[in-house]
């Protein structure tokens, strides 16, 4: 089932203003980063981005919220962005903070057609505000609801035409779940092989939860902490 | 006289046992990783998704597809495994992480722990803390005592909007070790050459002090 | 003449569109695979791990650790992904698989279906039977109309305990297919030779016939 | 952190009557066949027993039957089993039947910290009498539970010292799900090697869920339905 589109162009027809979308992703680390670049281009705007981060001011997501395409963002931490603190702060941007933990296990549970779960995460927090509370094994745990998006963006480091993808080392974090919670995935993939030669037993992602699938251009992948010791 | 960030790291890492799998997070409690005593094994977990993060690379040798969770380019050690942040969730929800320490805004003396947010101020977000908090059997805080004003972060209740509640177990500061338990700290150890009088001065919550205190051997 | 099970298998084979997802049950079910109309690209699931499943294996070439949810040894295409159980499920239970074909013991007017449980006679366990037709929007189920004793299986109500409510959408026996739509089995088809009398004899359930039911053509 | 251990006895002590395991395999695939022979030679009892199948009269836990061990077992599927059959309609064995997907979603659930979440599977069934029902996108949901285990005892094509494991093709299936979810992890391993030799990208569990680790004596792997087509 060959699901390879030319270009980002192509990959990215459909996403409309006030959509909905999954951004892979944790910090700079395996975001689609030529996707993001496309939504800069394409001026998209209202946009709800569900994404871990919001990148930093002048790459990843930070790109879209100098822009002001999005209205609101569904994150865990967003510490390293002054633009979305000071958006934030002045409620030009709705943000939904999320504990990491249960922002991906609601993005797998949106992907796998669980529409709620209890987790203790956040119990007697802002988080709790409003949710079920119920005790199991003598600790309160809230109840969280899946996640699901018009369109899910991920990034991988090897693909096949099928879909299958390949996430290498830490930049696999949120975009497995993410791909399954898609109504629409698009996998941006460093390399794009044919099928068969990606071993069927060490495939992340299965290419059923993939629509479409490019090979980026140009990868940046820009680090935001560099740390090293001397020789 | 009170401890820089390598000597709380140095203590926390005391705490250490053999065969823990242990999270750390962003700031000092990075740093515990350079101080395991010697003889015992642990192994690090980011909640990024990696298993057995080694030391930082060489120069010339970051990769930008390893790092830990405070974004910092990082290696692995032989017997490593990335895997997805769902996973890595559970891991740390499903409590196969026997260790967490996290740094902290305020921490109360019922357990109570803010670190994400300061209103109208300040609001990096949660992190995986609230699920680490939440879940970890076993907590311990590497925080300052005080603030820049002189202001007690050691208090009776937390000002600020919580990370958790009543989950810490362990504080560690500049100035001390107080186990958390009854509702009380109690001051179990005092940095070298700081005095019991400077750390109840400096502490707003209900302090347990027994009658000798240890001074922490580093 | 009434369909075999090849007969019955080619006839479904005719519902798969190009770029489905497939989960094919065991029995007659699993024969749908070797029926794909031509120009027409499907993948099929099975729920015990595997995506891109091809065909049987070369004798001598059987991998035990290689097989299907009927645990018969099979082969898989280029572009095949394993995974686990859970993983399997969440793409089943998430409605990423575009069609389901399963067997039956009984399917009522109302699209229950029975499955999997004889009382007191025969217990073989749901599998996963039950999360595919509550997850699945596309579910077809191949049976015979009647038992050997020549009753109905084709119901107003089943009589056994369900495997799910209201989820069949189409029937497929080796008389006729059926729809389910408001609470009625409708005949879109009949088997070459199959006389509509014929039919609604066997059809206990309440059966919507329309003026012309056109042979199928296999 | 070294978690190996000499040989199947060494690996399964501690495990006692009356004791709930979890056991890997679909089928009479992927199952952990060295620690099941040595229960057998234990004669531990009034076992409780989590395991999609039941294995058949004389492979599997099959033989655990034959021998009275297990007083209950929750599984999916026990079609193969006439000993099983027998004991179940007999009333001398309890029995749990559960959907396939709830089986392996409450099994990962045990092990995430997951008390609990919704499912449609068996609604409208035997399965979902007693359990609360909620309707999310117009659809009828069941609440179900987390499963754990004493042990979870499972089977991995390759192992490291660490206790990282690797499996084969349809030989995972619920044995990933059981790791996490056994308060004391056996993996048997058909090959056992240093730690830094299996690449961290594609390590199926990670070895935080496993306590103990062993190479198999022997592994019959038997074939429940040989098929295949002619040359």
């Amino acid at each position: 089932m060959n699901k390879v589109v030319k270009n980002v162009e192509e990959a990215l027809v459909g996403i409309e203003d006030g959509m909905t979308l999954m951004l892979g992703g944790f910090g700079l680390c395996g975001i689609p980063e030529n996707s993001i670049a496309q939504l800069v281009k394409m001026g998209t705007k209202n946009l709800t981005c569900i994404s871990n981060n919001a990148g930093v001011d002048d790459f990843g997501l930070g790109l879209l919220l100098q822009q002001k395409q999005i209205k609101k963002m569904i994150s865990s931490y967003v510490g390293e962005n002054a633009e979305f603190e000071r958006q934030m702060l002045s409620g030009e941007l709705e943000v939904d903070l999320i504990p990491q933990g249960s922002l991906a296990e609601r993005c797998r549970a949106g992907g796998a057609g669980i529409p709620a779960f209890f987790t203790p995460a956040g119990y007697g927090t802002e988080v709790a505000e409003g949710k079920e509370v119920r005790i199991y094994n003598g600790k309160p745990h809230i109840l969280e609801s899946a996640l699901t998006a018009d369109f899910a963006i991920v990034k991988a480091w090897k693909g096949d035409t099928e879909g299958n993808l390949v996430f290498k080392a830490t930049a696999r974090n949120f975009n497995p779940m993410m791909a399954m919670a898609g109504k629409i995935t698009i996998a941006e993939v460093e390399e794009l092989v044919p099928a068969g030669e990606l071993d069927p037993n060490y495939i992340h992602t299965p290419g059923i939860f993939v629509q479409r699938i490019f090979k980026g251009e140009k990868f940046e992948k820009r680090i935001e902490q560099r740390t090293v010791r001397q020789k | 006289m009170a401890l820089d960030k390598i000597g709380i790291a140095k203590r926390i890492a005391q705490e250490l046992r053999d065969g823990w799998y242990v999270n750390l997070g962003i700031g000092i409690p990075t740093l515990v990783a350079n101080y395991i005593p010697e003889g015992i094994e642990v192994e690090f977990q980011s909640e990024n998704g990696v298993l057995g993060m080694g030391a930082f690379p060489f120069e010339g040798e970051e990769d930008a597809d390893l790092i830990n969770a405070g974004k910092q380019t990082i290696t692995v050690r032989e017997g490593a495994a990335f895997f997805d942040s769902a996973m890595s969730f559970a891991m740390i929800r499903g409590q196969h992480v026997q260790l967490t320490v996290l740094g902290a805004m305020e921490v109360s003396q019922n357990g109570d722990i803010a670190n994400w947010k300061i209103p109208g101020k300040m609001v990096k977000g949660m992190g995986g803390a609230m699920d680490l908090v939440a879940s970890a059997e076993n907590i311990i805080v590497a925080m300052m005592h005080s603030n820049k004003a002189g202001e007690s972060k050691i208090l009776k209740e937390c000002t600020l909007p919580l990370t958790g509640v009543g989950c810490v177990k362990k504080v560690v500061t500049e100035l001390a070790v107080m186990e958390i338990k009854d509702n009380k700290f109690h001051l179990i150890e005092r940095a070298p050459g700081v005095t019991v009088e400077e750390i109840i001065a400096l502490t707003e919550g209900d302090l347990v002090v027994p009658d000798f205190v240890p001074e922490m051997v580093l």
